[in-house]
């Protein structure tokens, strides 16, 4: 209740480190181009609020953040972006025309209004919870929970409930239709075809991996012509742009895909350098993480 | 001293979260955007909570939590359904307001 | 009997209304029922008159209650009879020669399928005109005023196929209604100074009235005798209305209906004595009336057309008479009632005429006729004579009397108004001579049916005769009454003894002239009036097609371009301004409510691009929200 | 006798049929004939009522019952007449079974197979206008400033579907259009009745009309009000420069529908001026008199020149229609209370010749096949017995002496003369408008030459004037109109007292 009690200077400095820090990591939302990435910040930032509430003294919420929000709802996140697993959506490349700029000019007046308001505002000094946490910090909320807000306590038990059921019902999916099995895949890849729809293959994809020389996931198959095979790589690695190009792997191969590679013993014609390769342009195309 | 460095703190999560929702069109993005602004909303009702000497503003804390994990569920669950229909998260692909 | 008066109105009202109700079913034997009618009327009348006669003359204005009729708080109106030697005057007149053109139309109107409807509506116009004669208070006289109004609509158009005559009938309804609008006003002004509008309490305060309240009822009294008596400026209706059959042209559009304006003005004594202005007005109206139907009469070879003109003449010098006061009331009403009997006289001779000729009203197609029709020609003889007022025809009496008067006063007017009605006398003269002559005198200008003359003679092929004599008989008697009426009515006291318990007593005071040089004055002008016609249309031949004539012929022609001027100066105006009204309530004014609405659905659309379904832009849109409302509370708030 | 409660039964009788024959489906093959039945049988409860009626009494609320309804914001059901309203009550009673009778074939017969649709349709109308009856005696019965708002917005309801499902090819968008007006209207009123509330005592009796005459005492208020009340009835009414919803809904709906909106409805709005504005806000009155004769006296004139320019038959009525709206509120704001006494007088009258004039045109329009003046010409060789008709009904409306109309117009000039020399005369124009504008469409449709084809099938028999039906849904509107030009006395004399306590408290 005393006022050194309040806003001891140990806890400026701890604050001094961990705002910074919570808000660089909070940055990673905006700027992350992979969800993980931004997940990864976000728990750290759930993790430093947990560390500013015990040091604004409330332990139990400490703990409770570090329960609720970094142990269940964050892996919840992470579990679902494993499952969801890449997008075309990661990207951060805009497509609302304007939707940017907006958004910058409304952050800029919500920085602007509540600036105005937290720097206008005449806070009183802080009383302290010495007194309210006379019985430790969980007791005295455990009193405020079940005392004065049990009804609300009772009501959002039902909600929990109720979202939990929600959730399973959301993502509860009924067979309605039988067991999709290979021969049944094999005719509907067979329709498609005849239907000039799909990818066009009939045969099962090749394998990634050239000659055993890689046999990473990311290195693409190469046709008998030396050109790579996009749909070898899975496609994930495709849409994050982790597909390598043949030049990535190794020169040898590299040329032998450029058609440059000249055979030691008998050298076929090879293709001028001149002529456009197909597979040139693709790979400036998607190995965007060059 | 006064409190409020936390309330800054606050705010600047605030608006961070904010602008992450109207920035990412991955919908699990966006919706950490949103527990980001709930957390810093929490923070700042610890810290009035300490500044008025009462646990009023941890127990709304300790609701907002939970009303948050229940809202993360229901909202991930329908992330997930929409992906298993759509094949896609993002927020302006389906446009599923219009119409 | 007195207390019985209202019969002289029931009769023919329930006549008419039976009439009209039972529709076809009465069509054997409607035109006996209506004439039947009007002569009930016209005996009950009789001896309503016996009875008043045998009054002392002090007594003779009689107020008969009927029932409280318009209890509006401080306006209350009763429905009552003013049983006086005035309205008795006008309700013989009426029903008397109202009588005989139901006869008349008997015979007129046989081949007509709707003669039943002819005979329901002259029995109305009967009653209304009867309604306009016996009211004792100016809300019942417009009741009547407005009656006679549609039944001279309905009579007008009673062959309302032709266009032309619809036309013709609406014309003459709106111009009277313009003249009824002066009514109105006047009677509201009555109100507003007066607080009632019956006769006996505008004449017990009218002496309290102020001189423009006066002045200003007197005219709107004049404007509202002026559409009814086809008085200048309403005058052109009247030419057009002889569309109707002839014998409503006779009854309602010379001998009763159109002195309605006249009877008003005597009637509306006591304010038009409180407005001496109104009343120089009225003379200055009914002198250039005069003229002015004179004129187109002289102008016109429709004969129908040309007697039409001469009723307003006619009634010019009637309205000239009432607008000299006191004085001259009695011969207005004295005129009115000669001309009622000469003039019905002529329109039945001229309904003989086209009746005779394939209702053909071309005076240049006539001809000769003396010799086929001969009792027409005498009976139209004697009329022609008494309307130029040769002794000792009615008309002399009457109209000599009327000259006399007008040259009574001081200053510029008797010479003005006097030599107005002497000018009158002679040009009447002249284009009544011009009728007579033009139809029953000269070569005939027609071919008789019968004859081998070749198909290329221009003149029409006719078959003239006599008419039965159903229709000559009524005409005889009016022509009786044009012989002796005049003589009969000046007898002692004569007409202006009877009416003086109305028009007040007033010693006829010397004219300017002496009266010997009048009266020969006149029957000079008249003289030369008749020598000028006998010479132009007697002995010369008259050609088949109108000359070109003066630029005066041509005007009068053209009703003085009656016409043009009221279509320049309303109808086309009225009719711009119509269109554009309604291109604006529509554009505009209903334009601002649609605009109103398509504005909303314009915005709707506008702000449905919001609508677009980006989960994005609507989170934008929340966040914009709750910035501005904190940014307003916070402002606010400091 | 007395002691029954009348209003009630005469509100609830049309309104209980109405619900029966729409909700029993066993009774929609006789709806039309039952519902007839019901008209008369509630006209009939009105006669008798009538005869319970006071005149000595005539100018105060008579019959009178209250009920609370909703205490807790101050709402009764609280009806009752005075001299006004039992004159409107019984109009808007009397045309309710001449309006079935005329709108007979509002549905068209249909063949066999559709038999149970027409039914429906039939009795639908049928139940849409017998609750209209019963609503429109609540509206003039009303008491209770609440209780007169919910019914005067209610009466919307039936007005919309009659209008909406029974009509021409636009009456959908006739029917919005009459809808959108009257809401707005009725929502500026809205705004008013609250205020008044508010000012007025309060209490669970705090609407009813003598609890809240002349409370308002602040000058600026009461003229807010005013104008807030005034609006809607002037929307109702319908004045120069918000009518423009009357002619596009009487050129869609039917004949009948057309008779009671014009003819009663349209009167709710200058009842509601008498009933209300006057009363309740004395001093606005007063203040907002001049004005309201201007806009009054621009209805009177303007809706006469554009009813001359009229093409379709409904939209001319409607807009003479305008024009006599605009006399009687003249009568009312002028400032006298003779012509006051003329508006209400008019108010009757006008329902009688807008009766048969809307009627009448329907019936031709039947034989016709269109509404289109143009379309006309000679027919009173055709069917003499309707061109008849109507020229009794349009000289009535045109002020004829010795018919009804007369003696409404008559007060109206005549009485305005007595506060304003100038107003009084411009409304004279109207006068001789009104005679060009009716000749003209009477000459057009009426006179000349029918067009071959009509003269064929009137010889064929194929058209024939009028038959007994009309003519006896027609007889009742004649009579009455000649019966009130001839003898307006008692009517008049549940009217004056009226006036003379209105007029003191009201303008000038």
């Amino acid at each position: 209740m005393t006022e050194s009690a309040v806003g001891s200077g140990g806890e400026l400095v701890l604050f001094c480190i961990i705002g910074p820090l919570m808000v660089v990591a909070a940055l990673a939302l905006l700027f992350a181009r992979k969800p993980v990435h931004a997940a990864v910040g976000l728990i750290f930032v759930m993790i430093g609020m947990a560390f500013l509430y015990t040091a604004l003294e409330a332990p139990f919420l400490g703990v409770a953040q570090v329960v609720v929000y970094t142990g269940a709802i964050m892996i919840l996140f992470v579990f679902v972006l494993m499952l969801v697993g890449v997008d075309a959506a990661d990207s951060v490349a805009e497509t609302i025309r304007g939707q940017r700029w907006i958004a910058v000019a409304l952050g800029a007046g919500l920085v602007a209004v509540l600036a105005g308001v937290v720097l206008t505002a005449n806070l009183p000094p802080a009383v302290g919870l010495e007194e309210a946490n006379a019985m430790t910090n969980p007791v005295g909320v455990a009193y405020e929970i079940f005392g004065s807000t049990v009804f609300a306590l009772e009501l959002v038990g039902v909600l929990l409930i109720t979202a939990a059921l929600g959730a399973i019902t959301l993502t509860h999916k009924e067979r309605l239709s039988a067991i999709r099995d290979q021969r049944a895949t094999v005719r509907l890849r067979q329709r498609a075809y005849a239907r000039g729809e799909g990818s066009q293959v009939l045969t099962p994809a090749p394998a990634p991996g050239v000659y055993a020389l890689h046999n990473a996931a990311d290195v693409p198959a190469l046709d008998p012509e030396g050109n790579p095979i996009d749909i070898s790589v899975p496609r994930v690695l495709r849409i994050r742009g982790q597909e390598l190009a043949p030049a990535d792997v190794d020169g040898h191969v590299a040329s032998i895909a450029s058609g440059t590679f000249v055979q030691p013993v008998a050298s076929p014609p090879a293709p001028s350098p001149d002529t456009s390769d197909p597979a040139a342009g693709r790979t400036d195309e998607e190995g965007g993480e060059r | 001293m006064s409190l409020m460095h936390y309330l800054v703190l606050s705010g600047i999560l605030f608006t961070i979260g904010a602008v992450t929702v109207l920035v990412r069109r991955n919908a699990i993005l966006a919706f950490m955007g949103v527990e980001l602004m709930l957390n810093s909303c929490n923070l700042a009702l610890v810290a009035f909570s300490r500044v008025h000497g009462t646990l009023t503003g941890q127990v709304m804390a300790f609701y907002v939590m939970v009303v948050a994990a229940a809202e993360v569920v229901v909202g991930l669950a329908i992330i997930v359904s929409i992906y298993r229909a759509r094949r896609t998260v993002s927020v302006d692909e389906p446009s599923l307001l219009r119409n | 009997m007195i207390d019985l008066a209202w019969l002289v109105v029931a009769i023919p009202l329930a006549s008419s209304a039976l009439l009209l109700l039972l529709g076809r079913r009465s069509d054997a034997w409607g035109h006996l029922l209506a004439t039947l009618a009007a002569v009930a009327s016209f005996v009950v009348g009789l001896l309503v008159v016996l009875e008043v006669l045998g009054q002392s003359p002090e007594e003779r204005i009689n107020d008969v209650h009927l029932f409280s009729w318009i209890p509006a708080g401080e306006l209350s109106i009763d429905a009552g009879l003013r049983v006086d030697p005035l309205s008795l005057t006008f309700v013989m007149l009426i029903t008397f020669v109202g009588s005989l053109i139901h006869v008349y139309s008997i015979g007129y109107m046989t081949h007509d399928p709707a003669r039943r409807r002819f005979f329901a509506y002259l029995n109305l116009f009967v009653a209304a005109m009867l309604v306009l004669v016996l009211a004792d208070s100016y809300a019942l006289l417009f009741v009547g005023w407005e009656g006679v109004g549609l039944a001279s609509y309905l009579l007008i158009g009673f062959w309302n196929h032709n266009t032309d005559y619809a036309v013709a009938a609406k014309k003459a309804f709106v111009m009277n209604r313009v003249g009824d609008m002066g009514l109105i006003v006047a009677m509201g002004l009555m109100f507003a100074s007066l607080g009632t509008v019956s006769f006996s309490g505008v004449d017990a305060a009218a002496s309290g009235l102020s001189t423009p309240m006066a002045t200003a009822i007197g005219l709107l009294l004049l404007l509202g005798a002026c559409g009814k008596s086809a008085q200048f400026p309403l005058q052109a209706w009247l030419g057009d209305a002889m569309a109707g059959p002839t014998p409503v042209s006779a009854l309602i559009h010379a001998a009763t209906m159109v002195t309605a304006g006249v009877y008003l003005i005597v009637r509306a004594d006591s304010i038009f004595s409180a407005a001496p202005t109104a009343q120089l007005v009225t003379a200055c109206v009914g002198a250039f009336t005069l003229l002015l139907g004179a004129a187109i009469a002289c102008g016109k070879d429709d004969i129908k057309k040309s007697l039409a003109g001469s009723t307003m003449s006619q009634i010019g010098y009637m309205v000239l008479a009432a607008g000299l006061g006191p004085i001259g009331y009695a011969y207005a009403i004295f005129h009115l009632v000669t001309h009622g009997f000469f003039k019905a006289g002529l329109f039945l001779g001229a309904g003989s005429v086209m009746h005779a000729n394939g209702d053909s009203t071309d005076m240049r197609t006539y001809g000769g006729l003396r010799k086929v029709m001969l009792v027409t020609w005498a009976t139209f003889a004697v009329c022609w004579l008494a309307i130029i007022g040769v002794p000792p025809f009615a008309g002399f009496y009457s109209k000599d009397k009327i000259i006399e008067t007008a040259f009574v006063g001081e200053g510029w007017q008797p010479w003005v108004f006097g030599g107005a009605a002497l000018v009158g006398a002679a040009v009447t003269a002249f284009y009544m001579s011009r009728m007579f002559f033009m139809t029953f005198h000269g070569k005939a200008r027609w071919v008789d049916e019968a004859s081998k003359l070749g198909a290329d003679d221009p003149r029409p092929r006719r078959h003239p005769h006599e008419s039965p004599l159903v229709m000559t008989l009524p005409v005889v008697v009016l022509a009786i009454g044009a012989v002796s009426l005049g003589f009969l009515l000046s007898l002692g006291d004569g007409i202006t003894g009877w009416l003086e318990p109305v028009t007040g007593h007033v010693d006829h005071p010397e004219p300017v002239l002496p009266v010997p040089v009048i009266l020969t004055a006149t029957l000079v002008l008249v003289a030369a009036g008749v020598a000028l016609a006998w010479r132009q249309y007697g002995m010369n031949t008259v050609p088949l097609t109108a000359p070109a004539g003066s630029p005066l012929t041509r005007a009068a022609r053209r009703d003085f371009f009656a016409d043009d001027v009221n279509e320049a100066l309303a109808m086309r105006p009225g009719q711009h301004l119509t269109r554009t009204l309604v291109y604006a309530d529509t554009a505009v004014v209903d334009g601002a409510v649609t605009g109103a609405a398509a504005g909303t659905v314009a915005s709707g659309r506008v702000l449905r691009k919001l609508q677009n379904g980006y989960v994005r832009s609507y989170a934008a849109m929340i966040l914009a929200g709750v910035v501005i409302a904190g940014a307003v509370l916070h402002l606010v708030r400091l | 006798m007395s002691s029954l409660p009348w209003i009630t039964i005469l509100i609830a009788v049309p309104l209980v049929a109405a619900l029966v024959l729409w909700l029993v489906p066993g009774l929609h093959r006789f709806a039309r004939p039952v519902g007839l039945a019901v008209s008369l049988v509630t006209l009939g409860g009105a006669v008798a009522m009538a005869t319970g009626f006071d005149p000595s009494r005539a100018g105060e609320q008579q019959l009178t019952q209250t009920v609370g309804w909703i205490p807790s914001i101050g709402a009764s059901y609280a009806v009752g007449l005075n001299g006004l309203g039992l004159v409107m009550v019984l109009l808007a009673l009397a045309l309710v079974p001449i309006v079935l009778a005329a709108d007979w074939h509002a549905v068209p017969d249909a063949s066999e197979a559709d038999r149970r649709a027409t039914d429906r349709r039939r009795a639908t109308f049928v139940a849409l206008v017998l609750a209209l009856a019963s609503l429109m005696v609540a509206v003039f019965a009303a008491r209770d400033v609440f209780l007169f708002y919910v019914v005067f917005e209610v009466m919307l309801i039936p007005v919309y579907f009659l209008v909406g499902m029974f009509g021409g090819a636009n009456r959908r968008s006739a029917a919005v259009k009459f809808l959108v007006y009257s809401l707005a209207g009725g929502l500026i009123m809205l705004v008013g009745v609250v205020m008044l509330y508010l000012q007025g005592p309060g209490g669970p009796q705090g609407f009813l009309i003598d609890n809240l005459a002349g409370v308002v005492s602040d000058p600026t208020t009461e003229r807010w009000l005013f104008v807030a009340f005034f609006v809607a009835f002037a929307v109702k009414a319908p004045m120069w420069p918000v009518h423009t919803w009357l002619p596009d809904t009487t050129a869609q709906a039917t004949p009948g529908t057309s008779t009671l909106l014009v003819g009663v409805l349209d009167k709710v709005g200058t009842f509601g001026m008498l009933a209300l504005c006057l009363p309740l806000f004395p001093g606005a009155a007063r203040w907002a008199a001049p004005a309201i004769v201007v806009l009054a006296l621009i209805s009177i004139v303007y809706g006469a020149l554009v009813a001359i320019g009229q093409q379709d038959m409904m939209r001319f009525i409607a807009f003479t229609s305008i024009s006599h709206f605009g006399f009687i509120v003249l009568g009312i704001f002028v400032g006298s209370e003779v012509a006051m006494t003329g508006a209400m007088f008019y108010m009757l009258a006008h329902g009688l010749s807008i009766a048969g004039l809307f009627l009448l045109a329907g019936y031709l329009a039947e034989r016709g096949g269109s509404r289109r003046i143009d379309a006309y010409g000679g027919w009173q060789r055709v069917t003499p017995v309707l061109a008849g008709l109507f020229l009794v009904s349009g000289m009535a409306s045109v002020a004829l002496p010795g018919l009804s109309g007369f003696i409404g117009e008559y007060l109206v000039l005549v009485g305005s003369f007595a506060s304003s020399i100038p107003a009084a005369a411009v409304a004279t124009l109207g006068v001789v408008l009104a005679a060009l504008y009716f000749l003209l469409v009477y000459q057009r449709v009426f006179t000349g030459q029918p067009r071959a084809e009509i003269a064929q099938a009137r010889a064929d028999g194929a058209l024939r004037d009028l038959g007994a039906r009309e003519r006896w849904s027609l007889v009742p509107v004649v009579v009455a109109m000649v019966v009130l030009g001839v003898l307006p006395g008692p009517v008049l004399d549940l009217l004056t007292p009226l006036a003379q306590v209105l007029a003191l408290g009201g303008a000038q």
